[in-house]
Order: C-alpha cells, then structure tokens, then sequence
C-alpha cells in the first residue's frame, strides 16, 4: 500500500500512531513492509490456503463472533445433501472433466431451489446447463420462476450443529488447513501464521475490527475471485463487514477504475452491475428479470433500474410496447473478456480497435499476444498524451526486433489522436472508495488534443449523420439514441454535467431523482445508472461538493458524493446488533433510534431509514420488503453474508487452494494441482510453463514501483519521475544470485515459454527463498512498467506472462508465474526465437509462434 | 564616513574577536544576529521522522516541480541509469536535487531486529549496513585520478551477510532485513558554513533563519561547496550557480509551507516553527524509547553540537553515517579567529623573511 | 537615483551602517530577492481537481496563469489526502506539461514505415467511415441456434479506467447502440 | 546459457582498478588490499561508501595556479620593493614585473574558475571577514592594484626617460616606489591567506592543518617569489632572492613534513595517488633548487636553473595539497573515522550519570 498508494497510506500510519497494529502480508519486502510491526513474507499464490488456515484457526478455536454470525450470515443455513465437499481431492460435486465446468445445482441449500445469485450469471453456463437450469426452476417451483429465487425460509440450526450447518461444512472444508499445513505451504513458519492468526482474532469482535488491504496481488489469479471470497469469509466470521475499521478494501490502481466498472466499458455488465442479456430464444425484458434478477434483496428492483437505463439511452423511443427497447441491446453468447477481444484480432474475426487511455503491448499479460493482436487489425485508434508503444508496436515493437513482423507486412492503419489531460476537461473520477469526486476544467487542451467526451460524442454524431435515414432495422438503436448534449466552446465540447445529469436520472416530470428508490419500472423514470442516481440530486452536482475535510466530521460526507446514496461504509447496518444497538460504544457507527423510529448515525445507514430491528418479512413479500430488520446485506436476495456460496461462482461455493498453472511446487493441501475451471487460451503464442518444470524453476511476480505508474504512459515520458527509477530491473535473493551467477547491477535474462526478457539485476535480502516442503522456491521480482519508449526504457515484463484466467471474471494470472534467469543479456533479433524455443524444446511445451 | 566604518569595524571586531557569539556554539535567534530586526517571524525549519518515512520521494518531485529543478544527473548518458544502492537513485544531496531519500538495507541475524517503529522489543545489534567502497552513481569523484584508489562498482552481493561477519551461520531465511528511508535535506545550521564563506552575499540569513542562495547574487566561486560539512550546496554544471534547498523561501513569504513538507504523505516531514518541532521531536523520540525502539535517536536537535544546532534535523534509527550524514559535523568557522591569527603571523614572519632576505645585503 | 541611493545600496555600505556588520543577513539580501514570492501568488485562477493517477483520489489545486498550468499542488482540503500528493501526484504539472507530449494527430498508413500529418476532422471523418464498415461487416443477427444476437464483433475497445465517467458513459451508450459488445478496460486486468 | 552475451558492467558505477575478487570478505572494513599503510585501517560504516562532503568544485590547474602566483606575487612585490631601494635594479624590475604578473595572471586565473566568471565584480558588494575569499578579494585587488601600477611605473619610466620627460619620469618613479611599498606590504597578506582559504572548509585533510598549512603555503611563497628572483635578477642582485628562496623552501619542506605527519589518517591522500606524486616532486623539486642555490647562485644559468626548480616546487606543493584535498573529501573515512573519535572521548569523558542514556546527540 506504501508502494503504490502512498497517500491512501497515510491512514494506516495514523492508526499506527494511535496503536493499531500493522501487518504485511506479501512475497516482497516494500515500502509497507519497512513501517509495518510485522512482515510476513510468502509464496506468491498461496494465499487462499493462508486465508483458509485463518478461517481454520477461527472455526478450530471458536473465535468466531458468534452473535454477529448467527444474526448476519448464513451460517445457520442447512446445505443441501447432494453437496460433496472437495476434501483431498480438490473438487467439489457438479464437477464435468469434459466440459472443465462446475453445475452447481448440487451446491444448493437444503429446500431451496436454485438460486440466482444477487444479480445476473446464470448466464455463466454453458448453454446446456443453462437449459437445464431453467428446466428444473420450472420444475420445482410449479412454474412460477419468482418462487424459485424467494428464500422458501430454509432450514437452519442456530445452535449450528447440524452436520450439513453452513458452520459445519466450512469447518469440515478447511479442516485440512492447519497452521502446520498452511505454513508448509506458504513457506512461512507455523510461528510466523500463528503470530498473525492471533493478532487478527485478538483485535476483532465487539470492541475491535481488523481491516484487509489488497491490490491486484489478490485478483491476477486463476483463482483471483476466490481470494477475495475467502477474505470476506474470514472477515465475516471474525464480524468486520459493515462497521468502522473494518471490511475488506480494494486498492484500485487507476484514477477512476472503479468508475469504469460501475459505469462498466466492460463487456458482460450495463451500468450499475445490472448484467448484459445473453442471447435466449424468445427472451423479453420479462424473461431477462425473472431469470436474472432477484425477487428479494434491493435487486429485486432490477425491473426499475434496467427500465430507466433503457429511457435513458432510447428516451421516447422507449415505450412499454416495445419493451423499453430491450431489444436493442446486443446479446452476448460467452467470454468476450480482453483476452478473447486480442484472440479474436490475432485471427482476424475483427477489424478495428480503440485504445483509450490504455497500453496493452506494456501493461497487459503477454505482450506479444497482444501485439500480434494490433498488428493483424484493419485499423487502430490510439487516445493517449504520449507516443506509448501500443501505438508505434508496428515501428519498434520488440517483434519487428526478431524478425516475427515486418513493418511492410504490418497493414494496420493507425490513428493517433492526442487526448485532453485531467486539467483540461471537467468530470467525474471514482476513486477506490466509491467517492465520486468532480474535476473543473482549468486550461483548454492544445492543439488537436481533445476529451474523450468531445471524441465519442462527436464520432457518434458523425455516424448518426452517415447513417440518418438508414431504414436499416439494425440502424435503429442508433437513430433513436438519445445524443443531443448541449455543448459550449469553439470546438463545441459536450457539457459534461449535462452527461452526469442523465447518469443521475430524471422523474417523469423531468426534474432530477434524488435516490434510486424513486425509480419506477413503467417508464416514467430515467437514469443511465442506479447506483449513482442521487449526484444530482437537487439539481445540483454533489460530487462538486468541497466541504473542507477539516470543517468536518471523519466521515467526512460533504466531500464529493459516495455511490449508492451517499453512504460511505456499505452494508453498515451491520455495526449494530440484532436489536439495532452499537456492538459497542467505541465502535458505534449506525443505530436505531428507538425514539425517532429511524435508523440514524455517522454515516448515511445502508438500510431502510425506518425498519425497525424487529421486523419481519409477511409471506411472499417482494424486493426490500422480503428482508428482515438483521438483514444486513440488503444487496444478497436473503439479506445474508454467505459464509458459504451455494450459487455465483463457477470454480466452487468456498474457496480452495490451487496451485498456479505455473507453480514450482505440488499442492500439497489436495490432489487437484490447479483450479479445474480455469479458463486457457491454447495456442502458438500463449505456451504455458508445466508445472513443477525443472526447466523453469523460479517463481517470478510483477509489480509497480511507487516511481511509476501502470505501463508508463504517464510516468516513463516524465523526467522527474524516470531518474528516480531510471531502468528496468529483477530483485532476486542473494542464494538465487549465487546459485544462478548473477552480479549485482549485470544483467539477467528471464525465460518463459513465451519469450525471454533482460533486466538489470539488484539483488537484495528483501527477497527471500522459501522453503515449501522440502523444497527452496526462490522468487523473482519483475516492476512491470518499461517498454521501449519515453526517457527511461527496458523490456516490457509482461512480455514473460502467459495467459490463463479465472472462470468467474477472466482476469489473468499475472502475480505469479515461472521462468530461468540466466545472467548476462538475452540474443538479439531471431536469435531470441531460438533461444526460447530450445527452452521450450528442453521442458517439453510446443512450439511456440505467432499463429 | 570614518565614523561609520569605525563604528563597523568595531562591531564587526566584537563578532569576530568572540564577544558576540556567533561563529559557533548555541545561538538563540541567528536572525537577529544577521540584522535582522526584532519584529522578524520566529526561525522555521524541518523535522524529520524517518520512522515514518515510506521513501516514496513524493518530497524529490515536489521539490523540483516547485523549484523548477532540473532532472539530475551530469549527463543524459547517465541520468537514467540505476545505482545499485537499494532504491536510492537519486545517490545525494546536490545543486538539482534538494531533497535525496537515502534507502540503507540492514540485514541482521533473525530475531535481532527492532520493527521500524513500535512493537514488541527486541535486542539491538550494532551490526549494521556495511561500509560499502566506490563511488556509487551520480559524482565520480570530481577528479578521476585522485579518487581513493579502491574505488569500485558496488558489489552489494560481495558484501552479503552470509559471507561476511556473520558467516554462515545465518542461512537465508534466519535473517531479517530492516529497510531504512529517511528523506535528506539541507540543514540549514544555525552557523552555517556555506553562508559564512560566501564572498558575494549570495548566501544569506533569511528573515525566518533559514539559509538561501540568491541565485542573481552568485557568481559560481563554488567556496560554499567543499565549506558544508554536510556535502549539501553544489554548484550545478548548466548555469554555474550553487544551489541547495531555500526552504521555499518563496512561499514562506506567503504563509505556505515547503512544498517537500506539503507532499510529504506521511508527515515524516514536518515543517514548522523550530522550537515547536523541537519539543514534537522530543516527544516523538520518548514515545518510541518507551515502546523500545532504543536505536531512535535526534540529530541536529542539539544547539551544542559542531553546527549550533540544525534547522532542519531528523529522528534515525541508526548512526547517522550509515545515512551518509556525518557523525559529528563543525563549521570550521568555528576555528576561523585563530586561522586568521596564524595567517596574519605567518604574514608577518613572511614579510620579515623578506627584509631579512635584504640584511646586510652582500652583493657579489 | 543618485549616489547616494547606489551607495546605499551598496551591502558594505549596509554592512557598514546596519546591525548586519559580517554581512550574513539582511545587508546582503538583494531587491530581487527581496521582491520574491510565490509563483502561485499572481495566479488567475485556483481550479479544484482530482490526481489522474492512482484510485486514492488525491485532491488537487491547479493553479492556471495567461491559460497555462503553472503549478499542482495537494488540496489540503480533501479529507481524502489533506494536501498531500505522492511523487506521481507530485509531477503532476510536469505530466500536463511534458514537451513530449503529442498534441497533434499522427496517421500511420497501412504497411507504412513512418507517421504522417492528418487533419483532425478527416481523422473523425475516416475513423466514423471505418466503424461504420467493421460493424456491418462484423454483423450477427442471430446464432446457429436462431437466438437473437443483434450485434457487431466488427470492432473492439479498451480503455475507461483513466477517464471520467461521464465519458465512459457515452462510450457504453454508443457502443450499445452500435451494437458492439466488445468493449473493455483495465478493471478487467 | 552460453549463447548470452557476457554481463555488462555499466560504465557509470565501473571503475577498472580496484575490483578486488574478496571485497566481501571484509565487510566493514576498508578493503584497500596491497596498500601498505602506516595508519591501521579503521572501522567505520558509510552510505554505500559514498562520499560525505562535496569535494571543491574549483578547477584545476586555475586553483592552484592562483595559489602558486598569488604567493609568488606576494614575496615577489617585496623583493621589488627592497630590491630598488637597495639598488638592486635587475631584483627590483624582476620583483616588480613578477608581483603584477603573478596577481594579474593570478585574478585571470581566478576569475576563470568562477562558474559564472562575469560577476567576478560582485565580490566587491561585501566585505566579509569569515570568508577568506573574500577578504582575499580585498587583499588582493589592492595588492594587483598597486603591483600592476608598480610594473607599469616600472616599465615606462625609462622610455619617458628616453624621450627626454625627466619631470614625468620622476614623478612616475616615486609613484611606482610608493606603490610598489603599498605592494610589499600587502602582500605576505596574500601569501598566507589562501592557507585559511583552504583551512576554512570542511574538507579534512585541509581544514585539520589549518595551524601548518599557513606556514607551508607562506614558505611556498617565499620559495616561489625567490625562485624568481634567481631567475630573473642578476647574480649581482640575486642575494636576497636566493636567501629568501632557500629559506622558503626549507620551511616548506620542514612544515610539509610535519603537516603529513600530523594528519594522521587523514594524512593517508598524501601518501598515495596523485597527490603523493606531486608531493614527492614538489620535494624533489625544492629540494634540488635549495642545493642549486646554495651552490650555483653565482652563475647566471645554475642561479636562474635553481629558481626555476624552486618555483616548480612550489607550484608542485600547491598542487598536492589541491589534489589531497579533493581525495580527503571524497573519502568517507575522513569525516566519520576522526568525528567518530571525536564522539567517543566527549563521550567518555562524560558523567555517565548525568548524561541521559537514551538520548544520542550525534
């Protein structure tokens, strides 16, 4: 967190100052680790199985916070008797070897029928068992798909004794995951786990909470997805979801990541996580609800929130008879994630590609693939500040070095477009925290340098133009989009507050929603996405507020605007128990006022302002109204933490220790190696390392610097930035160096089965080898940030990368991988091709190419 | 006339011959004993808590993004090379670099280390860093041929623990290694000896006791360079002027803190009146004695010390010259009376060996 | 101007006659030094922002003169950084202002060997041409199976996680609209 | 892994000499292998073993040439002075033209080691008596003031003279007498200031001799201004240059010798490198003038070949000494072995019960 958040950083100082405890949990020793009161270096990819031993030690010794447990969690829940746990072998029941999937029909809680989970991913499945799920809703549910998704009250234990309890079955599933075991294959000692396992069951509980940090460390994973479910599993046991000081928080690493998820230009959501329509026979808006939305929970309003996407988009077009336009929207049939996009391009399935703000050929996992990729397009768009080498890959990317491509051959037509800087343009960024945070327009951008609202606005005017009068069925969609921004300048900019008024929504009188609870599912509202519905409220642009920090309370809740509805800790109904009463009075943040009947605190409460602790549910109540007054969770259809996750991910309900595809070692906790869902890309230029290769025996990750930021557009070009950390470089331990020959400040040479790298070499004691088993596992440390451009230049990291993805969100396993490191500088030219491919040859992988 | 230089030159004998102390030892306002007047503001300067420092340089950029800086480094051939020592490339203190962020990997025996701040308490081992020979990056010595002849790369690996003092006896995963970070700067002395060799008045006593080169004044005679017995002031090879850390003179005008101090993401560096960062530093160093961080000590708070005490001092966690800052630092205008005496003899002398060269003058 | 204001002027004249006689101090201080303030101080305009690089969301005070950014300093306002800035933060104004930076539109032929000049509104022009091609001839109506796909995989895009969400909203919108489903950014790596 | 190409050392960090293959097997200690030295190594930790304090940035030779002409012209103006009034004419005119060619020759040179050399003027905008340059300054631009009003005398006086102007000549004459007066007297002033010029930095091995450094560098001059003296002036006139000479390079070689040993460590620059070359030089330079002196004074060419090595020397020692310096300063050694020394006694000589033990001034 020092290292790459520096400034978020200063909060956790704070805390030390005032006597938290600060451990640091990662296979380096950085900056954090140099101010933390513990540094517990680890094997890279081990880290469900330390997280399983912390759960194991809080199951094992009952340190759980029961009363938490019970009220907020489905801990008490009955499993359904067809659930086989993975046990030694590492896989759980439902599981096909053929297809590499799971059907988690048999995960299901005991009396429930299958449940969709919070919101969308039935589509996950192949379309068989999609089918197949359908059928048995119908099935069990006489028909009538909303019974399927109400909590049919299942059966519990609150004693949680039952054998099939949520409580039990976790137990029983981490049982395996003993310090001893754990350690083992962390390569840490039982000591060092203990030390931790303590601290944090010390410090949680009525009158403490313990937080979680992470980065990218916990989601370039093949596992990525159950990392963080495996945090949130501890969490929740040990009663740190929803209250101060507490939860499990994501470090996103650029300025308005999380707003570019929120507001999704990623394939598989709409904005506000409502799920993109998978393409069915005969499928309405209605279907699309019933199917992917649930009954119970605050998405049980998806109807409304969906309805006034669509009025925001198609406005008049949109009309109850023709579904608000539901059919508008393109259907998805799979993975169209990032890394199917570049397939796809390597193979020329399609044409043209826009680059904003990005540089794949540096910062993305397997940078020849992804050259290959913009080197097989018709044509490319390329919005940066800086000449990054996504957009000079055809002059001097390292394949026109080998020989692989020659510029001449190269037929992708580039446009570079240079795009306006963060001071040249007002909007909004989200930050880590879900805060939206208003910039004004300070300068005008120079020369031919304009927003991306300009760009997409004025591109879409232009194409509406081109194709105006089209009598084209497929033209509609883009004829009645509404695109009349007003604009303002010379250059005619689109005003942005006009783009955030419609992202808030309108009512049917045309003024502005103040929440989305005000949104209606006949049409007479819009909103371009619920979740940020209140930024305009009262007209005016709350994420311009500026309350000055010190004019404030810690909450600080005058500055700017917090999705959803202002609240700045989610889910923080639970920082009160059953009754609605503080958990304690240090860590009292959001209760019930008895007296004024209405929930009030610090914070605005994530909860009903005026159910009371006491309510329950009537039969076959709807939505919010389904939820009990200790549903904490109102997002979750039964307003539970799911300890255990019967639906929602495709690689197991709890999460389980895999080997990375490319480990050194064995599993040594089960049978499977690595996660049986995994998805792969199995072609010429994506070889993988074997597992366990003597060819490639070192582990290596990636990561930033503090010095620089990503892929180095907006750091290598700098001066100040690129002296403080001028070269591209690998840490290794001094037995590595030892072992391999390398000199401090020499150079090194990295293979994988992809490519080989050179880097400068320091070596140093922060890098330690570990011992798992009877084996020494020495890690490598790759910064990510060089390419061939700007005032400080390298080999590209990601280059050694291959690709294998998690199944739940096809995010790669970029943390952790294998290669050799040889001292002295890599061949130049075809050479390297050899070089590799002997390497190859040597551990038995296929050869590699560029087909 | 002859009245006011009189009148000068009696003042300026009062200070030189001792009776006004201000060539060395504690000074209460250095201000005011470099005229000016009573109603200046109170003598500002920097604490600096490495305990805190995440050696992040967010204070390098700041610093030079403020200052208008340039990027460092002699030449563009080496401006964007790596040094070697640890994260530090920046290497020191120098006319384009105001602020350095020293990084010192300590390796010790496991279970010998003090965690960087707090904790629970455990022994302290002296062994630390070890001497490292060569130049490092940034300057080769000024004067290849005269650099000290075992000038070599830094051979970090040659230097590792297992084959040094502790030996083998400490495989790889039984030692623990401390990373230190402390984020230098100029220490604007209460006798400074930059300031006081300055033959232009470039450098000057600030209104707020800080020191700052006025660069329309200097003329480049680079006297103030080997005269910091902190190695601080250089003189920057693109215009010919010293230049060191103003403690943003400019802004202090304004009521605005350093922009180093501003950054600073932690507040390892703290900017303000020095008597206040004095007692905070204190109270800072007590705190950590009581949670055991026994190798935290001050630097530059003492008013004793070779310098009168620094404006800008810091809290280590280790001896100061395993941070490159010298253990007990004098400005050698301390000794400055008695160099002029033995000068002024010696020109005596001289002047006599000449007449004397004269007596009884045979001639051939 | 006479003599007599050169003389005193003149630091000896000041060291001679002031309470600065080893002239350390305020008898040397020259009138530029003396004039000296911040550049911040003469600043048209002090515009709020927000750090374009990490996800903390580090507040920031631009400070603009005659149209151009002359410093970016830390809000100290922000509850979120208090005014500080880390050292990317920190070069903040050396990224708005990088000579490096290009600001005019590079055009690269197919099979060319180097950039050419292009008109900004040609570019748009040439590039609305291009989509509107690659979406047709990237079009699906349906599957194999007959189930309504209505989409192009024509073209692609990446990019959101460094702009505003203003602007990833209207690349969602037309990319919906256009029928293309192909649209990523750095969230999903 | 053979077809890689060797590791390469970048050229920013490599030194060739010096890369002994066993460096890590002495960790703390200082690593010099095959350097015999007088003093024992010492112990002592450093960041990367970096140097502490910046070494001069004055140039070389523009810095120790002014040293060397600055004590030439400094004992040179007084042997032109005395030399014409004890009609030495040969010594008087040698003196004369030697004082304003050294302080002239010696300003251009300093002036050229201004990194900014055009404000050379505004050294005249303070007078500062803890900075001995300036107070140098205003030592010498009189003393070049006077000198190069000196020669000037000294050079047109006899060709008013030959153009019959008699009164002119005269009035010339006691004018440059006067002047030349004002010279001599000023300038032992300039021979020993640059001593503190050098004394007064941080630099070690400098400012530790600042009690001998005065001596050498007046001896110095003394052996410079008189090496002169032999070479310019007639075996006639060349008495009081030869004694002087002779004289000064005696003492220069005696507090030379003293200075080195006292130093201790810090003495070590002048025992190997480029300074102990220059220092071994200058000796022999000196030492061989000396001798010349004594013995050859009477003949024209040994007298003006004894001055020259007299001079040699001279400019030699200013050259070490320079040399010593910059290696003194880029010695980590230097500043923490002696201030470490330093701490331990006033430690030990503390009240340990009074000290506070958990307080480290360092």
């Amino acid at each position: 967190m020092a290292e790459a958040h520096p400034v978020g950083f200063q909060w956790v100082m704070e805390a030390k100052r005032r006597g938290a405890t600060v451990i640091h949990v990662d296979p380096r020793f950085t900056r954090t680790s140099a101010v933390a009161d513990l540094h517990v270096p680890f094997r890279a990819g081990a880290d469900i199985a330390f997280l399983g031993g912390l759960i194991h030690y809080v199951l094992d010794n009952e340190l759980d916070f029961r009363e938490y447990v019970t009220t907020f969690t489905n801990a008490a829940e009955i499993v359904g008797e067809d659930f086989a746990d993975a046990d030694a072998t590492g896989i759980f029941s439902g599981y096909d070897p053929e297809t590499g999937r799971y059907d988690p029909i048999s995960w299901q809680m005991e009396g429930g029928g299958y449940e969709a989970p919070a919101a969308g991913m039935r589509d996950h499945w192949e379309p068989e068992l999609r089918e197949h799920h359908a059928a048995h809703a119908s099935d069990t549910a006489g028909g009538a798909g909303e019974q399927a998704h109400a909590p049919a009250d299942p059966p519990r234990d609150d004693t949680l004794q039952h054998p099939r309890c949520v409580y039990q079955v976790l137990k029983r599933h981490y049982a395996r995951y003993t310090p001893e075991a754990v350690a083992s294959v962390c390569g840490m000692s039982t000591e060092q786990f203990l030390e931790v396992a303590r601290a944090i069951t010390r410090n949680s509980g009525r009158d403490r909470t313990t937080a979680w940090v992470y980065s990218v460390g916990w989601t370039h994973h093949t596992v990525g997805a159950q990392y963080i479910r495996a945090a949130a599993i501890l969490q929740t046991l040990l009663g740190n979801m929803g209250r101060p000081g507490g939860g499990i928080l994501a470090l996103r690493g650029h300025a308005s990541i999380q707003g570019s998820t929120d507001i999704p230009t990623l394939y598989d959501l709409l904005p506000g996580y409502i799920p993109m329509p998978n393409a069915h026979l005969h499928e309405d808006l209605r279907s699309f609800l019933d199917a992917d939305a649930a009954k119970t929970g605050f998405w049980g309003h998806m109807d409304a929130y969906l309805v006034s996407l669509l009025k925001a988009w198609w406005g008049d077009a949109a009309t109850p008879e023709n579904d608000f336009a539901f059919g508008y929207l393109p259907r998805l049939t799979g993975n169209h994630g990032t890394y199917g996009i570049v397939r796809d391009q390597i193979d020329k399935k399609t044409f043209g590609y826009f680059l904003v703000g990005e540089n794949p050929a540096i910062g993305h996992a397997n940078g020849k693939m992804q050259r290959l990729g913009l080197a097989n397009l018709e044509w490319l768009v390329v919005r940066d500040m800086q000449m990054i080498e996504s957009a000079s890959f055809w002059k001097d990317g390292p394949e026109i070095e080998t020989g692989e491509l020659r510029t001449e051959d190269i037929g992708t037509e580039v446009f570079f477009l240079p795009c306006a800087n963060h001071t040249e343009k007002s909007g909004t960024f989200t930050n880590t925290q879900r805060l939206l945070q208003w910039r004004r327009e300070a300068v005008h951008p120079p020369g031919d340098a304009r927003s991306e609202l300009h760009f997409y606005f004025h591109l879409g005017k232009r194409i509406r133009e081109k194709l105006a009068g089209s009598t084209d069925e497929r033209d509609r969609p883009l004829l009645d989009l509404t695109w009349d921004y007003p604009t303002f300048g010379v250059h005619a900019e689109p005003d942005p507050e006009s783009v955030l008024a419609e992202i808030n929504g309108f009512d049917a009188d045309g003024d502005h929603l103040s929440s989305y609870t005000q949104m209606k599912a006949d049409g007479s509202t819009s909103a371009g996405c619920w979740i940020y519905t209140g930024v305009f409220k009262d007209g005016v642009n709350q994420a311009d507020r500026r309350t000055p920090g010190s004019e404030q309370d810690w909450v600080a809740a005058e500055w700017g605007w917090a999705w959803p509805a202002n609240r700045r800790t989610l889910y923080n109904r639970a920082s009160a128990d059953a009754d609605g009463r503080p958990w304690s009075e240090r860590k009292a943040y959001v209760w019930w006022d008895a007296e004024q009947g209405s929930w009030t605190g610090h914070d605005v409460p994530d909860f009903e302002a005026t159910k009371p602790p006491s309510y329950r549910p009537p039969e076959g109540a709807h939505a919010e109204d389904a939820l009990s007054g200790t549903d904490a969770f109102i997002m979750q259809a039964d307003g539970k933490a799911w300890l255990y996750a019967p639906t929602g991910l495709a690689d197991g309900p709890m999460p389980t220790h895999y080997e990375p595809v490319e480990s050194p070692v064995a599993n040594l906790l089960h049978d499977q190696q690595d996660n049986p869902a995994r998805e792969d890309i199995d072609r010429a230029w994506n070889r993988l390392n074997p597992a366990m290769s003597e060819t490639y025996p070192y582990v290596f990750l990636t990561y930033r610097l503090t010095e620089h930021h990503t892929a180095g557009g907006m750091s290598r070009f700098l001066g100040y930035l690129s002296e403080l950390q001028p070269e591209f470089f690998c840490e290794v331990s001094p037995a590595l160096a030892r072992e391999r020959g390398l000199e401090h400040l020499g150079w090194a040479t990295l293979i994988s089965a992809r490519t080989a790298i050179e880097a400068r070499v320091v070596v140093t004691e922060r890098m330690k080898p570990l011992r798992i088993g009877d084996h020494v596992v020495h890690q490598i440390g790759l910064p990510y940030h060089w390419g061939s451009n700007g005032l400080s230049q390298g080999d590209p990291a990601n280059d050694l990368l291959g690709v294998v993805m998690d199944p739940n969100v096809h995010i790669q396993e970029s943390k952790v991988a294998t290669c050799d490191i040889q001292p002295g500088r890599r061949p130049r030219g075809p050479a390297l091709l050899e070089f590799v491919e002997s390497y190859r040859r040597k551990a038995g992988v296929e050869p590699g190419g560029i087909t | 006339m002859t009245n006011v230089f009189d009148r000068a030159g009696g003042k300026v004998w009062d200070a030189f011959s001792g009776t006004t102390p201000s060539l060395s030892g504690p000074l209460p306002d250095p201000s005011t004993d470099a005229g000016w007047s009573g109603d200046h503001p109170k003598r500002v300067g920097f604490f600096t808590d490495t305990s805190v420092c995440i050696g992040c340089k967010a204070c390098e950029v700041a610093c030079k993004e403020w200052n208008l800086v340039p990027d460092d480094g002699t030449d563009a051939s080496d401006l964007y090379r790596l040094t070697g020592m640890s994260y530090d490339n920046t290497g020191d203190l120098g006319a384009s670099s105001w602020r350095h962020v020293a990084f010192i990997e300590d390796v010790r025996p496991h279970g010998t280390a003090t965690p960087a701040h707090g904790g629970q308490q455990t022994g302290f081992l002296p062994a630390g860093l070890p001497a490292v020979h060569g130049g490092g990056n940034g300057h080769t010595p000024r004067d290849a041929a005269t650099a000290p002849p075992d000038g070599g790369t830094v051979d970090l690996l040659a230097l590792l623990p297992d084959s040094g003092a502790h030996g083998q006896q400490t495989p790889d995963d039984e030692r623990d290694v401390r990373w230190l970070m402390s984020s230098d700067v100029c220490k604007h002395c209460t006798h400074a000896g930059c300031l006081d060799v300055c033959p232009t008045g470039a450098l000057f006593r600030t209104e707020f006791g800080t020191v700052v080169v006025q660069d329309d004044i200097c003329n480049g005679c680079g006297y103030c360079v080997p005269s910091c017995p902190y190695g601080v002031i250089d003189v920057r090879e693109s215009d010919g002027g010293a230049h060191k850390c103003t403690l943003c003179y400019d802004r202090l005008g304004e009521g605005l803190e350093p922009a180093c101090a501003k950054a600073c993401p932690t507040n390892s560096i703290q900017f303000g009146d020095l008597d206040e960062l004095q007692a905070a530093a204190d109270a800072r160093l007590a705190e950590l004695h009581g949670r055991g961080v026994q190798e935290a000590r001050l630097y530059g708070r003492d008013p004793d010390d070779g310098v009168g005490g620094d404006g800008a001092f810091f809290l280590l966690l280790d001896e100061p010259e395993v941070y490159g800052l010298p253990p007990d630092p004098i400005v050698t205008t301390r000794d400055l009376p008695e160099m002029w005496r033995n000068a002024a003899l010696t020109a005596v002398g001289l002047g006599a060996a000449v007449v004397a060269a004269f007596w009884k003058g045979g001639r051939r | 101007m006479g003599a007599r204001t050169w003389l005193g002027e003149w630091p000896i004249f000041r060291q001679a006659t002031g309470p600065d006689p080893l002239g350390r101090g305020a008898a040397v201080q020259s009138p530029r030094t003396q004039a000296l303030g911040p550049r911040t101080a003469d600043a048209d305009e002090v515009v709020k922002s927000v750090c374009p690089y990490c996800a903390v969301g580090c507040g920031q005070n631009i400070y603009v003169r005659d149209g151009r950014v002359t410093q970016i300093e830390g809000d100290p306002d922000s509850p979120v950084s208090r005014g500080r800035l880390c050292p990317k933060g920190s070069a903040s104004t050396s990224l708005v202002t990088s000579p490096t930076r290009v600001t005019t539109v590079r055009y690269r032929r197919p099979y060319a060997t180097e950039w050419e000049d292009l008109d900004l509104d040609t570019a748009v022009d040439m590039i609305a041409d291009r989509v509107i091609d690659a979406r047709r001839r990237g079009w699906q109506d349906t599957d194999d199976d007959g189930r309504v796909l209505r989409r192009t995989l024509g073209f692609s895009s990446l990019g959101g996680a460094t702009l505003d969400n203003e602007e990833n909203y209207l690349i969602k919108k037309l990319f919906m609209a256009l029928g293309a489903i192909q649209v990523e950014n750095q969230a999903r790596i | 892994m053979t077809d890689t190409n060797p590791a390469e050392i970048p050229t920013r960090f490599g030194h060739d000499e010096g890369r002994e293959a066993d460096r890590g097997s002495e960790r703390r200690g200082r690593g010099r292998k095959g350097e015999q030295l007088q003093v024992p190594e010492a112990e002592f930790r450093s960041y990367y073993g970096r140097p502490i304090i910046k070494a001069p940035v004055w140039k070389n030779p523009d810095v120790p040439l002014y040293l060397f002409l600055g004590g030439l012209a400094a004992t040179s103006a007084g042997l032109g002075a005395l030399g014409g009034a004890t009609d030495r004419p040969t010594l008087r005119r040698t003196g004369r033209l030697a004082a304003a060619g050294g302080a002239v020759g010696g300003t251009v040179f300093l002036v050229h080691d201004l990194h900014r050399p055009s404000r050379f003027l505004h050294m005249l905008r303070v007078f500062k008596p803890t900075s001995p340059l300036s107070v140098g300054t205003w030592i010498l631009s009189p003393f070049a003031t006077f000198a190069a009003a000196t020669a000037a005398a000294e050079v047109v006086e006899p060709s008013l003279r030959r153009r019959g102007a008699h009164g002119l000549a005269r009035v010339v004459r006691r004018a440059g007498n006067a002047s030349g007066a004002a010279s001599a007297v000023i300038g032992p002033a300039l021979g020993t200031y640059t001593a503190v010029l050098f004394s007064n930095t941080a630099v070690p091995t400098w400012h530790e001799a600042h009690r001998h450094l005065p001596i050498v560098f007046a001896g110095s001059a003394a052996a410079a201004g008189g090496g002169m003296g032999l070479v310019g002036s007639s075996v006639r006139d060349n008495v009081p240059a030869a004694r002087l000479a002779v004289a000064g390079a005696a003492v220069e070689l005696a507090a030379g010798e003293v200075m080195e040993r006292q130093l201790g460590l810090l003495g070590d620059v002048y025992r190997k490198g480029r300074a102990h070359t220059l220092m071994r030089a200058s000796k022999a330079c000196l030492a061989a003038g000396a001798v010349g002196t004594l013995l050859g004074r009477r003949r024209r060419w040994s007298a003006a070949l004894s001055g020259l090595a007299l001079m040699a020397g001279s400019a030699l020692t200013r050259f070490g000494v320079f040399d010593a310096g910059i290696a003194s300063a880029n010695d980590p050694a230097h500043i923490v072995v002696p201030q470490r020394e330093r701490l331990e006694q006033r430690r030990s000589t503390m009240d340990q019960d009074v000290a506070p033990p958990d307080r480290t001034f360092a």
